[in-house]
């Protein structure tokens, strides 16, 4: 797999808050048609990896390359111009704005200067069914009076919405139920097949020995290990996780020279 | 509720309130939502109604034709700067300064007419960039330099206070004598310009909201029954019908000297407020405005460019308070060095946020100010027909405030009880 | 310079001795707002006659808040001022100005205002209570060149929280009250002289009395051009008399259209130039000429004071103002104007 | 910082900042910080920095003893009333009577003195009661009715001007001559008892926080270094002495009537500070501002009494304003129909902004009401020794505070570029 | 089990938010020394329940016992002193104070009138020791700048401080780890067994089986279920969460009777 150029790749990334030093030289790439993990404890610096891509953080230095090239993220506009659809563990919803406005907020549907709502009703309707949203009474609901679960699918289909190249999903099924879990992760399967390249953060190993095809593991905000799921069992990838090294795997030492 | 739930897992996602087809059914729901507290512009027009209520009876004159063509002449200024707010309000900001740029514009355009000699449409349109200018200063200030707005707009409202004594230092006011301009408040339109406006308004509302119901319900969209949209036309038919049989009547106490005729004041209020309405509701532009108030950090997420819509937002805002400062300009026949200053912004601000607006950003629309805007030039209007010492004056304008915020209140608390 | 308090510091003030004019004088105006006078016409006369006499001078504006007002003083002590002259915006906070520049050696005068209670060591001024009377008197003198002797009459005060206001509304009120067939309708104060709000609150009052007013009396020029565009509106404008106060633009323009019937002019120029040789003459340690002494009854005491005669002005002695030098004729001539103004011998 | 983070990894959780224990890591510690944005209240203090030296620049006697000491007491009711406003503005409310209600307790006070020839403690005593009534019946009409505090506080702005007319009468007002009370803002503590009281505050300062240190140090909580509280201590000491010794000097004009002493209005802020800093940062109550402030429903699911929290808060900002209108009346010699009102509460808002406090709620400080207050004070003072035409005045007052206003901002701006 | 009286009981519940029905008539008991786990499909009204246990919202109508006692409870100071702690989904943290600050809100410890800050700092690092959080680099640090990880265990420590008689936790372990996933099942159990009564919302079934004693299931704000553990398989509760009805169980018809 590693002979395909990634569709995004970062190269020793680093971000501070102030004083406390996040992420320490960070590499990662993400490749087309592959779900590619994010493990790691919490605190690890998963979401600010993810944010860094975003571009809602400047990155305090490194290399942010796309389809091979160098690009600048300057903020997220320009992310998502680049075709990096994010859903955000802090969901970034508007409270006071309603499922349909919040699913096409920047990128409205319009009829000359006039907002098109009718097709943007539709259009949201059929992504919430295609995630198995049962309970929502309406779609012109304020997000404010959602559940947990209902406005993380309301985000995650916000952000399937659109054909991007990347998509960038941090913990989505953290608030779902089972059904709705299950959704996503086909989701995310039916993504990458079609040949977008994904990024999955989450906690849960048996969902991403499921889906992924390769699993980055970030320890104190350094990555490691960077390998194919087929190569590591959960067991391993747990300890990665807690202590940052495996011993029965070769990796934690130089991550950078097993992509 | 349960059937819907029941329906709604039936007929897959899409329940919503394609359901309630009948008009009992939407009156029920309708009862329902106000037992729930969900009661949308009620509570602000309940205060007003009030206001009126407790005016009218402590002074019969103030229900009278000329009276209330008083209060929509008097109204105007404030009701058009309170509009110019919400949009500010919405994202949270204020502009302290909006009434002193209104004023400033309004001098500018002033002293192009008469010391200039230009055309009242050059010197309109001098005085709305010199406000646009102002409020992009401002907005850069905020939205670039991330000073908070209030400061901004504090320096801006002592600073333009300098300017406007600049400008009209010497004369101590500008004359505005141009017939338009100062016939914006001091004429009326033809009784029967006046019922062809009213006729073509409630048309062009009827067919808008006809068509819009009939492509809901075709593509199977959530849709208010055919009965409620209905009721909604003959009510604006009726209200619009009334205030101009009420205004084409003589009002004048001066039986050689008629006056009747819709005041242009209202008709401007009126296309202000569609237009501000439809900017707000219908446009990309207002959806932003609604966004970046709600949550910025996700409006920003979702790539809009936060400060290029704050920056956007100031200018409108200051631009619309130069139409404001221009009504007030035609009212009082002139503008003076202290026009705008004062407490004119409190007031407009108050205004927004008794007609509903929320000082916390994301809450509001412009219909908001009309109403809000109501009561204030109410009690202006009603404690001015009681001529009382000026204590008092200050007293009651205070207590009638309150008054009309309490009820405003008191109907809404349902709803937060209920979670809403 | 500091080492001019050395003779203004001596008690009593007229007991130093050098007449060189080394000292420099404090004028503080009250505001912008109430009048334009303090702007336009006492600040550039003062300035003048300071800079033809070789005296330094610093003359600013408390822009009608009286704790600004007491920072500008303080300032101007710490400048070095010997003699401070003070509009004050009422007279308590005046009394504490000019209580402590006595205790710093600095001489003051009351302009304008008499400071009840305070220490001043002159008074130069327009006597309020006269500025109302003369407003009542041309009121009277409009109604009857109407020949109305019946008349409902409407006032329209300065602010409630203006002094001045009250006197000038007591002093129209002395002369109109007397006239037995005159009815006072309606009465209310403006709150901070404030233009706009002077609109609504005259309607209002109009609306109340069912139109039914044969004459105005609006405290000052800006409030009567309120008046003026709310009896336009009606069609009342010229049939109503309306006084005002101050000889502004404005006001002469209206009185030229024959909407306004009456001013009243109190020359700043005039003031400012009795203000200055008083000044100048304390600032050499001499004693300025008064004309007599004015009572203060808080204080307990007669002040000496430099008092000064308002005019009346109307449309026959526009030209007086000119005269006077307050305003250009091509001020008050504008476009609209000037055919009005040649009719009327404005020039 | 991996390093901290492997020794925390080694000693459990509790790592935090108990391993920097020399001045030099400290130094560093805060080089980095200041890099990172975080400045903490640096930013205010430069703009107040950079407004002295313009003015000092601009006039000669600007940094004079005299105009130092005037500007003290010129800053002296502006800083209490922005720090009565603190905890209001912490709520994210907003008290726009608070001007007019200490006035309005000024007045009850001289009017005791004067009319009823009452002691100057039994007249204080009731003016702060005065304004503590007011407080609380403005909390319950927002806290209980829920009506915004905007709309309550105008009601409550307007209203008291009337009580203020009524109580003094139109046009008049109220002598304050009473030596005690005109001595607050007039009269200097002797030049031993400001020696005195400077060195009892250090001491008792230094020995608190030798004691706190000595406690978190043996409790191995998260301390700072031995070398930087003595640093502190010493500063705070320069800072003092400082001050005493210019302020002990004459700085009288008239060589015959010596000047020297601190002025009284210096020590009732520091008190004042000292309290308000303890109430706010040290005890349950201030504990529960920021918290309501912050997230009022997380509050409220703690438990907290939030209704009460928001009256008590308002009880305490109205009172407190008292005590900024009784300063302001022994500055000027009088409580005036007009006190309070007019812009005075913008001025006060203003200045706890610009000091750091947020309108949003849940940040601020009630030093950031001296240095802000100190800022719009010294705008007037400097702009006073400059004597210019009143217009520039305006226009200059509006630039000066946008200076100091963006000086703050640029230098907070890595902060949240840096996402703190 | 059935023969202890519930810690707290509530019968025939209802909860609207004006037009939308939420809760229909629930039945809940939460007995002393269990842990009973309420799990339902996003949306069903999970978080509703607690919030109207808890007193932040206030139910239509229904009774609410304590011990077997009525009680009513106005909101949550009131359920507070009943001995109720609860973990909200939506955390429930104010952003502008720090980490000691949140856990001691609005139970201070004090010295005289004075805040005893060391007590606080000293208890609050044992709480989140014992919970695993090994990244936080200080408790002084705002909640703002914490990891969505990191923000749950502060609330989870932040309700386990106090000897409460009853614990609800809503979807406690949603962000976190492997490792404080594991703490905090223990720390369920623990509490269990030392007599106090736990409910868990969970959606994540191994879970639930592993620590529950019972299960509620609620199904479009109705209970479709109460149960025991051991007389369910995983795959009738997902059958009860996602149609409310399980072919195999006889329960649905009559959940009360199994009290
Ligand atoms: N704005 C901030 N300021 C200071 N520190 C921060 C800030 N944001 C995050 N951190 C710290 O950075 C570290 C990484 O946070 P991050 O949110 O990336 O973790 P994560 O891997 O996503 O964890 P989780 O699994 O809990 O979501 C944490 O220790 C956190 O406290
Ligand atoms: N304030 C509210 N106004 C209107 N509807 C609401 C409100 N709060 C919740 N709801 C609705 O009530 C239902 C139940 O919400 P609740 O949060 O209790 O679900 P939940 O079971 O906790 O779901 P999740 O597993 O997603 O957290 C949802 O359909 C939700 O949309
Ligand atoms: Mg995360
Ligand atoms: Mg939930």
């Amino acid at each position: 797999m590693s002979d395909t150029t990634p569709l995004l790749q970062l190269r020793g990334v680093n971000k501070s808050f102030g004083v406390v030093h996040v992420l320490h030289d960070v590499d990662l790439a993400i490749y087309p048609g592959q779900v590619t993990a994010l493990v790691g404890d919490n605190g690890a610096g998963k979401s600010t990896l993810v944010k860094t891509i975003s571009g809602t953080y400047a990155a305090d230095n490194g290399e942010y390359l796309f389809e091979g090239k160098p690009v600048t993220v300057h903020g997220p506009k320009d992310a998502s111009a680049l075709g990096i659809e994010v859903v955000y563990q802090d969901l970034a919803l508007c409270e006071n704005l309603d499922i349909v406005e919040n699913m096409f907020l920047g990128r409205e549907k319009k009829n000359g200067i006039v907002l098109d709502e009718t097709t943007m009703e539709s259009q949201a309707r059929e992504a919430l069914k295609s995630l198995s949203v049962r309970t929502v009474k309406s779609v012109r609901q304020s997000v404010s009076s959602l559940s947990g679960g209902q406005r993380q699918t309301v985000a995650i289909a916000k952000s399937v919405l659109w054909n991007s190249k990347v998509v960038l999903l941090d913990e989505p099924t953290a608030a779902l139920g089972v059904a709705q879990t299950r959704q996503v992760l086909d989701l995310v399967r039916r993504l990458a097949d079609s040949g977008v390249g994904v990024l999955l953060i989450s906690h849960n190993l048996t969902d991403v020995f499921e889906v992924a095809d390769r699993i980055t593991a970030l320890y104190l905000g350094r990555v490691a290990a960077d390998v194919a799921t087929k190569d590591v069992t959960s067991r391993q990838v747990v300890e990665l996780i807690t202590t940052g090294t495996s011993s029965d795997l070769d990796v934690a030492a130089a991550p950078s020279t097993t992509v | 509720m349960t059937d819907i739930i029941t329906d709604a897992e039936q007929a897959g996602f899409a329940n919503d309130l394609t359901q309630s087809n009948t008009l009992g059914d939407s009156a029920r729901a309708y009862v329902q939502r106000v037992r729930g507290g969900d009661m949308g512009a009620l509570p602000s027009i309940l205060g007003l109604v009030v206001l009126f209520i407790v005016f009218g009876i402590a002074n019969d004159r103030f229900l009278s034709n000329l009276n209330m063509a008083n209060l929509a002449t008097q109204a105007g200024s404030i009701i058009i700067l309170a509009m110019a707010l919400v949009p500010v309000l919405l994202l949270g900001d204020i502009d302290l300064s909006a009434g002193v740029a209104g004023s400033t514009g309004a001098a500018v355009m002033g002293l192009l007419i008469v010391d200039h000699g230009q055309g009242w449409g050059v010197a309109v349109i001098a005085g709305l960039l010199t406000g646009a200018v102002i409020g992009i200063v401002t907005g850069v200030l905020v939205a670039k330099l991330g000073i908070p707005s209030f400061v901004v707009t504090l320096a801006f409202f002592l600073g333009l206070q300098g300017v406007l004594l600049k400008l009209i230092g010497e004369g101590g006011s500008v004359r505005i004598n141009q017939p338009v301009i100062s016939g914006i408040a001091n004429n009326n339109m033809s009784v029967a310009a006046g019922w062809i406006a009213a006729i073509v308004i409630i048309a062009v509302f009827a067919a808008l909201r006809l068509l819009q119901h009939r492509r809901k319900v075709a593509q199977n969209l959530q849709h208010q029954p055919m009965a409620v949209v209905a009721l909604q036309i003959v009510a604006l038919a009726v209200v619009l019908l009334g205030i101009t049989l009420v205004l084409n009547q003589n009002r004048s106490v001066n039986a050689n000297f008629p006056i009747k005729g819709i005041p242009y004041v209202i008709p401007l209020v009126v296309v202000l407020l569609i237009a501000w309405t439809f900017a707000l509701g219908r446009t990309t532009w207002g959806r932003h405005v609604y966004a970046v108030g709600g949550n910025a950090e996700a409006a920003r997420r979702a790539g809009i460019n936060v400060d290029r819509i704050r920056i956007s937002v100031f200018m409108m805002c200051t631009t619309m308070a130069v139409v404001s400062g221009i009504v007030l300009a035609s009212y009082g026949g002139k503008v003076s060095t202290a026009s705008g200053g004062g407490n004119t912004l409190l007031y407009a601000v108050g205004a927004a946020v008794i007609g509903g607006t929320s000082l916390f950003g994301g809450k509001g629309k412009a219909s908001n100010a009309v109403v809000g805007g109501l009561v204030i030039a109410t009690i202006a209007n009603g404690l001015g027909l009681l001529a009382q010492a000026s204590w008092i004056n200050y007293v009651v304008t205070g207590g009638v405030l309150l008054l009309a915020a309490s009820v405003d209140a008191i109907s809404r608390r349902r709803r937060s009880a209920s979670g809403l | 310079g500091g080492s001019s308090s050395d003779s203004a510091g001596s008690d009593g003030g007229n007991g130093g001795g050098g007449s060189k004019v080394e000292g420099k004088i404090g004028v503080i105006l009250p505001d912008t707002k109430s009048s334009v006078r303090w702007e336009s016409a006492d600040k550039p006369a003062l300035k003048a006659a300071f800079d033809a006499a070789g005296v330094e001078s610093d003359i600013q504006n408390a822009e009608g808040d009286a704790d600004k007002m007491a920072t500008i003083a303080d300032g101007m002590i710490t400048d070095g001022v010997t003699v401070l002259a003070i509009v004050n915006l009422d007279s308590d906070s005046g009394a504490a100005i000019e209580a402590k520049a006595a205790k710093q050696g600095v001489k003051t005068i009351d302009y304008d205002r008499l400071t009840l209670g305070g220490s001043a060591d002159v008074y130069i001024s327009y006597d309020n209570s006269k500025v109302g009377a003369l407003q009542g008197e041309g009121l009277q003198k409009c109604l009857e060149a109407d020949k109305k002797t019946d008349a409902n009459l409407i006032y329209l005060n300065g602010s409630p929280t203006d002094n001045n206001a009250t006197l000038f509304s007591q002093g129209a009120h002395s002369v109109l009250d007397k006239v037995s067939t005159y009815k006072n309708v309606a009465e209310q104060a403006v709150p901070d002289w404030d233009n706009d709000k002077a609109v609504t609150i005259f309607e209002q009052l109009y609306t109340k009395v069912s139109g039914k007013v044969d004459g105005v009396y609006a405290a000052n020029d800006g409030l009567a051009g309120g008046v003026i565009s709310i009896l336009k509106k009606n069609g009342q404008n010229g049939k109503v008399p309306v006084t005002g106060q101050d000889a502004s633009i404005e006001g002469l323009q209206n009185i030229l259209t024959g909407d306004q019937c009456m001013t009243i002019q109190k020359s700043a120029t005039g003031q400012a130039k009795a203000l200055a040789e008083a000044a100048i003459a304390m600032v050499k340690g001499d004693k300025p000429e008064t004309t007599g002494t004015v009572e203060d009854e808080t204080g307990k005491r007669e002040v000496p004071a430099i008092l000064l005669d308002p005019v009346s002005i109307d449309k026959s002695n526009i030209q007086a103002v000119v005269d006077a030098g307050d305003l250009k004729a091509s001020d008050i001539c504008t476009a609209d104007f000037a055919k009005l103004c040649e009719e009327n011998g404005v020039k």
